[in-house]
């Protein structure tokens, strides 16, 4: 009677160790190509649904927070490992030494990236080909041929300048194994630090050539021109069907098993909607 | 009670410094650690003395290529930056009325909190572009554009450390030396200039070892081919190197362990100057 | 009554608004020490400052006329003024470097470049100041580590190689010892043969014992101008009388 | 004569250098706000950001708020360590090795690249410590960054404070510590406060240490000091590095400059107020 | 002879390896002013330092005892010690506040907090230092804004704010003009009935004037004490003789 108020006050806190092993967030981590991707479908989950019971009424009621940051892949394996995020995201396969350390691995494979062979509108390769054999791209890149003249007899005399990712970077390595095989890029060939470099670059340089990404090059209609490899074009259908070589996976990979939530999440992500995201920024979702 | 809170005092001094100081060191710690298996890998004569970065393909890791374009890039900076920053101190203690060369000083020393992000990406707009316009170069992208980029981040740091010095020199000495009957600009070549010598030695020095770390801007614009540096040809510094390759390499592989040596010998390579810088600068003064 | 070098007319100094020097006329007799003396901030260095014109350096304005051998002042180039009237300050400030260098410093700035002038300019003025035999081993010695009364000397040894013909002295021994002060006065009464010594002093001892002429300051405006002997003995204006006071008891 | 010529080119260095650095300076400011300008909109200071790719339309006032409170929080921590350890260099360190080899490490660390520093506080604090990504995270990261910056800037101030009024301040019986408080960093507050602007303001404009301790893409404002945030140079980065849209970077990278520049303005009035 | 205050036994103070005084045995005497002379840089000041131990945070080293009061001071508290010892330097070190908390800064570290007492302490010590009259409409006025002379005697005033027995003086007067110093020497008398005065003053003139006894000193030694009289007129040593020449012409 002292203290009225204390007695009844006790009974919902008991409740809530259950409730506190539900974790509301969810951490994605890695790809820079991927990681925009990942933040728009999940502020699309998030504005559609704000708390988790609606997503699934057994789910309680707790705001829904999924954060994305970009590291770069090897960052996505890398927190996945150290387990300081959940997802990690990846712009190229897993490798197998980094499989070993990811005895539960799962992969969600979201969409595909293509790399195309990206140059400037007012490139005058473009009036007299739009395509290159894998060759040629060979002969261009490890700096075989240093003009446009020794492409094309027709051409200007000037430098090629070619712009790579960094060469540890998950694109390059796509390109390496698909095109370049043994042979080695240049080492005077401009390493951009990002995809939107590379690609400021080849609209900024009217002699520039580089291995643009599918997905920048469509968000920059217009503004780069792409040519056809071995004259297969970099076209979605193309993609899908294997013939247009150079392409990644864009995966997130997942060690363990999945708690309710984040199985939730990422079956929103494979969905259509999930899927339409992936389209809409230029990649080739995997239907 | 008194000597009491003398000693607290003391202690809450003291553990703030020495929290500091082993938060720095462990980052040294941390580089250490990290970079081991790096050099228990790979021989000195290869990552020292070889001639090709190429950790992928036929895993040759040489950071000579880029422990030369760091350097290259930094110095051209501080060559740069030290004269125009030393004129313009000398412009904004002598020769501007002090209202505004307190605003000016205060906008100069603004330039360091200008995201080196920004930097990077004017440089590779503005300045790579004029670049490739007016020197007739295929593409911008140089140790020249890094050199001339790094050299405007450095302005503050040695424009605002000069001014401070300047200012000094002028209370003690200015007047007497007019009243000589010398011009003011006789009195800054021969009696500021020598004053201040030590300071403007103190001040390069500083913004030497800031040039050398700094990434982002000078990625932006050097190219980043591990190629053996040239004026006008591209090449990759060591912070460069780091973050272009850090977010991709293989968790814990010699790729991996290799940045983080690279991060060592960038250290290792400040340590070297400020000693040399310190030696001489002690002979001189004598 | 002989020469007089210098003189000023309705001489005014203002510091933005404040109006420091009031009216002064005064004048300076030639190879005589004059001593302005007075209570502290009344305007002496102003108006020591204001004749050689560094008091614009300061950001004072003058107004009124002050004619050196007949030419007003603002008549010739600066250089010229400051040529012909050294100054030399209460601390001593030498600059940083070696005592030689800090002697030849004007006279290479005029154009001398003969070493052998050189040399003479720097033994001749140190001999001047009495400073020669104590240095003239360490000549390359940073001047920052003579003692107080030797930077003294320096400085104005230093003042005397651009030939003035009047040097201006703002109390220039009130940091110094008493064997030091009684140096500089033995240099400043041989100087006077060749130059005019104008000198701010509080040391009324001092302005006794050394001046020729003494004027008293107060507030800005001259009250009192005569010989050593009126202005300590039978001082005219009462403000002075009351001012000489302090001195004797 | 000869030294006329000489004058005239030492002249000439002088004004055209000066004139070189003002105008670069203002330049470059004048560019980043003249580009920036068309941006700005209510929308988009107090918007989040929106549109596919994300952050092609919208606001950024989440990177805002995230920016403000990282850059206050490592402000704080790195001031109070800064003016630490530049008291105990000054005032207390009577090893004159052990000082210069703080000193020495102090400079060394303002060398070293932000990445790593951002991959320090990533082992140390998340995998090491296992605290989340967060703002409290990445602001103990960013204050490892700005505390050689600070400390190095407070400890010239104070050493420029007179010793003879700190010894004046002994002689009255009043022992270090009062003196300190009471005397010297009221003294050189001025100083303290314009390093610690600065150093907020360099905090604020990292994006390599941040990126692996706690920034991410969208978030909304953050709640917690355990919550994960946006940031403006993180934001900008992103903008820029995936190509996703050139004016909405300049429209952050002015927000970031006006707000650079007004801490920079606040604390130089805070730093005058006091001293009356 | 009266009670002695305060004495020194083999006195040594080092710089790191520079022996600046050798074995000083002196002894100041209670409600006396002593005035300490010599030739610059025989080590005055580090003397008047080493008393306090000042010097310490100089980077000197003391040995020797030092006893005040018959207590070595080595044995009480340094804040004791330099509460009984109050110490005013050549240039008047004025803190960077106003007039009122210059005063009350070191009391209210001792923990006065009483607005009233502080007060009083403020009225009085200024009182006694012959300030209080000229400032006081003026307490919050930053004490930078005084006058040198002003400035000298608020350090004074500020000295007595933490009731000391002895008050050391470097060279008070060196940067005033005559007036200020006048009203400084007639403070000094005044406040010797309270406290025990020691000065060191390179105005010989002075230390004549108000002190009850002189002692000379040169390179790092005491060479004799005595009254004024006995000193300036009738010295022993020969060094003293050749020093005290130096007025007389
Ligand atoms: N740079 C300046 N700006 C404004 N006022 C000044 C400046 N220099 C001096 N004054 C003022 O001019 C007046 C005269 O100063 P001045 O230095 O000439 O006095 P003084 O007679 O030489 O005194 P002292 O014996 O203390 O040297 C003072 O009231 C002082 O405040
Ligand atoms: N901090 C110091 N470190 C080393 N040597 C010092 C220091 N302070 C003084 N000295 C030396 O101690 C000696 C005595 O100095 P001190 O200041 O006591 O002389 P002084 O008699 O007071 O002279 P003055 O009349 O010029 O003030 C000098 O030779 C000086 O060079
Ligand atoms: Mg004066
Ligand atoms: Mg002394
Ligand atoms: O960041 P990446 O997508 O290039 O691995």
């Amino acid at each position: 009677a002292a203290e009225p108020n204390a007695a009844p006050a006790e009974t919902p806190v008991v409740e809530e160790p259950k409730e506190d092993e539900f974790n509301p967030q969810i951490l994605f981590n890695g790809s820079s190509t991927l990681a925009p991707v990942m933040a728009s479908i999940s502020t699309n989950f998030i504005e559609g649904n704000v708390t988790w019971d609606k997503v699934d009424a057994s789910f309680p009621e707790k705001n829904i927070a999924i954060y994305v940051s970009a590291g770069g892949s090897g960052q996505g394996v890398k927190s996945v490992i150290d387990q300081t995020s959940d997802f990690g995201m990846v712009a190229r396969t897993v490798k197998d030494t980094e499989k070993e350390q990811l005895p539960e691995l799962k992969e969600f494979k979201v969409g595909i990236d293509a790399l195309t062979l990206g140059v400037n509108p007012n490139n005058p390769v473009l009036t007299v080909k739009n395509n290159l054999t894998k060759d040629e791209i060979i002969k261009i890149f490890s700096g075989e041929f240093k003009t446009w003249k020794d492409l094309d007899a027709s051409l200007p005399d000037k430098e090629i300048i070619v712009v790579t990712r960094d060469i540890g970077g998950g694109a390059h390595e796509v390109f390496q194994s698909k095109v370049m095989g043994d042979v080695q890029v240049k080492a005077d060939a401009i390493q951009a630090p990002s995809m939107g470099a590379l690609v400021t670059k080849i609209i900024e340089n009217e002699y520039a050539i580089g291995y643009a990404s599918f997905g920048v090059v469509n968000q920059n209609i217009g503004k780069v021109a792409t040519l056809s490899v071995d004259g297969v074009e970099a076209s979605e259908e193309n993609i899908i069907n294997g013939s247009y070589i150079i392409q990644r996976p864009l995966i997130a990979i997942f060690n363990g098993e999945l708690t309710a939530p984040q199985q939730a999440f990422m079956d929103y992500v494979m969905s259509e909607e999930g899927l339409a995201v992936v389209e809409s920024m230029g990649f080739v979702p995997v239907k | 009670m008194k000597e009491y809170k003398e000693k607290i005092f003391k202690s809450l001094i003291t553990i703030g410094a020495i929290l500091s100081s082993i938060l720095v060191l462990l980052v040294f710690f941390y580089i250490l650690k990290e970079s081991i298996p790096f050099f228990r890998e790979v021989q000195i004569k290869e990552y020292l003395f070889g001639d090709t970065w190429s950790p992928l393909g036929t895993e040759k890791y040489s950071f000579l290529p880029m422990i030369l374009a760091t350097l290259y890039v930094s110095f051209l900076a501080i060559f740069i930056a030290t004269p125009l920053g030393v004129g313009c101190a000398l412009f904004l203690s002598f020769h501007v009325n002090k209202k505004y060369t307190k605003i000016l000083l205060s906008f100069i020393d603004m330039i360091a909190g200008i995201p080196s992000v920004i930097f990077g990406f004017v440089g590779l707009i503005i300045l790579v572009k004029f670049l490739e316009n007016n020197l007739n170069m295929g593409t911008g992208e140089s140790v020249l554009a890094g050199g001339m980029l790094l050299a405007v981040m450095l302005f503050p740091y040695i424009v605002t450390g000069c001014t401070e010095t300047f200012e000094k020199g002028k209370m003690k000495y200015y007047t007497a030396s007019l009243s000589l009957g010398v011009s003011k600009w006789y009195t800054m070549r021969k009696v500021m200039l020598p004053f201040a010598a030590n300071s403007i030695f103190v001040n390069m020095l500083l913004a030497f070892s800031r040039a050398m770390g700094e990434t982002m801007a000078v990625m932006m614009v050097t190219g980043n081919s591990p190629i053996f540096p040239r004026l006008l040809g591209r090449a990759e510094t060591i912070p460069s190197l780091i973050a272009l390759e850090m977010g991709t390499s293989t968790y814990k592989s010699i790729h991996y362990s290799s940045l983080y040596a690279a991060g060592l010998i960038l250290i290792i390579i400040i340590l070297i100057i400020q000693f040399i810088a310190h030696k001489i600068n002690k002979i001189g003064s004598r | 009554m002989s020469e007089i070098i210098l003189n000023t007319e309705g001489l005014c100094v203002n510091y933005g608004k404040n109006n420091i020097l009031k009216n002064i006329d005064a004048s300076f007799e030639k190879n005589k020490i004059t001593a302005i003396i007075g209570p502290s901030g009344c305007g002496k260095s102003t108006f020591l400052k204001s004749l050689n014109k560094t008091v614009e350096e300061y950001g004072g304005q003058i107004s009124g006329s002050i004619i050196l051998d007949n030419k007003n002042i603002n008549d010739m180039p600066l250089e010229r003024l400051r040529n012909s009237i050294g100054m030399v300050f209460q601390s001593p400030v030498v600059f940083p470097f070696s005592i030689y260098k800090n002697m030849t410093y004007a006279p290479i700035y005029y154009g001398e470049k003969n070493k052998d002038r050189l040399n003479n300019i720097v033994v001749d003025n140190l001999k001047k100041a009495n400073l020669y035999e104590e240095v003239k081993d360490d000549l390359n010695m940073p001047a920052s580590r003579l003692s107080g009364g030797q930077q003294q000397r320096l400085v104005i040894a230093r003042c005397l190689t651009v030939n003035p013909e009047i040097i201006l002295l703002d109390e220039p021994c009130s940091a110094l010892d008493i064997k030091n002060t009684s140096y500089i006065e033995k240099m400043l009464l041989e100087l006077k043969n060749e130059y005019s010594i104008i000198i701010v002093t509080h040391n009324l001892a001092q302005a006794k014992r050394i001046a020729d002429c003494v004027m008293y300051m107060e507030e800005g405006t001259l009250v009192e101008t005569g010989s050593p002997d009126e202005i300590f003995n039978n001082p005219v204006d009462a403000r002075t009388k009351e001012y000489i006071m302090y001195m004797n008891n | 004569m000869e030294n006329k010529i000489k004058d005239f080119l030492f002249k000439l260095w002088v004004i055209l250098s000066g004139l070189t650095i003002i105008s670069v300076t203002i330049g470059v400011f004048s560019y980043l706000l003249y580009k920036g300008f068309n941006v700005i909109s209510t929308e988009f200071i107090f918007g989040s950001p929106k549109g596919i790719p994300l952050g092609t339309e919208g606001g950024i006032f989440p990177a805002i708020a995230g920016s403000l409170l990282s850059g206050l929080l490592s402000g704080l921590f790195g001031g109070i360590l800064g003016l630490c350890t530049a008291i105990y260099l000054v005032f207390y360190c009577e090893n004159k090795k052990v000082k210069h080899y703080i000193l020495q490490a102090l400079q060394c660390l303002a060398g070293i690249p932000s990445v790593v520093i951002g991959l320090f506080g990533y082992s140390l604090l998340i995998v090491g410590l296992g605290m989340h990504k967060s703002l409290m995270s990445a602001s103990i990261t960013l204050t490892i960054m700005i505390i050689p910056f600070i400390s190095i800037r407070i400890k010239k101030a104070l050493e420029e404070t007179s010793n003879e009024q700190f010894i004046c301040s002994l002689s009255l019986g009043i022992p270090k510590s009062y003196t300190i408080v009471k005397l010297v960093i009221p003294n050189a507050f001025k100083y303290i406060m314009t390093s610690l602007g600065l150093g907020i303001v360099f905090a604020m404009g990292a994006t390599a240490p941040i990126m692996f301790t706690g920034a991410v893409i969208i978030s909304g404002i953050p709640s917690k000091l355990t919550d994960p945030f946006m940031a403006l140079p993180y934001h900008l980065y992103i903008l820029v590095n995936e190509g996703l849209s050139v004016d909405m970077a300049y429209g952050t990278a002015f927000v970031l400059i006006v707000i650079v520049l007004s801490i920079n303005l606040i604390c130089h009035f805070v730093g005058n107020i006091e001293d009356i």
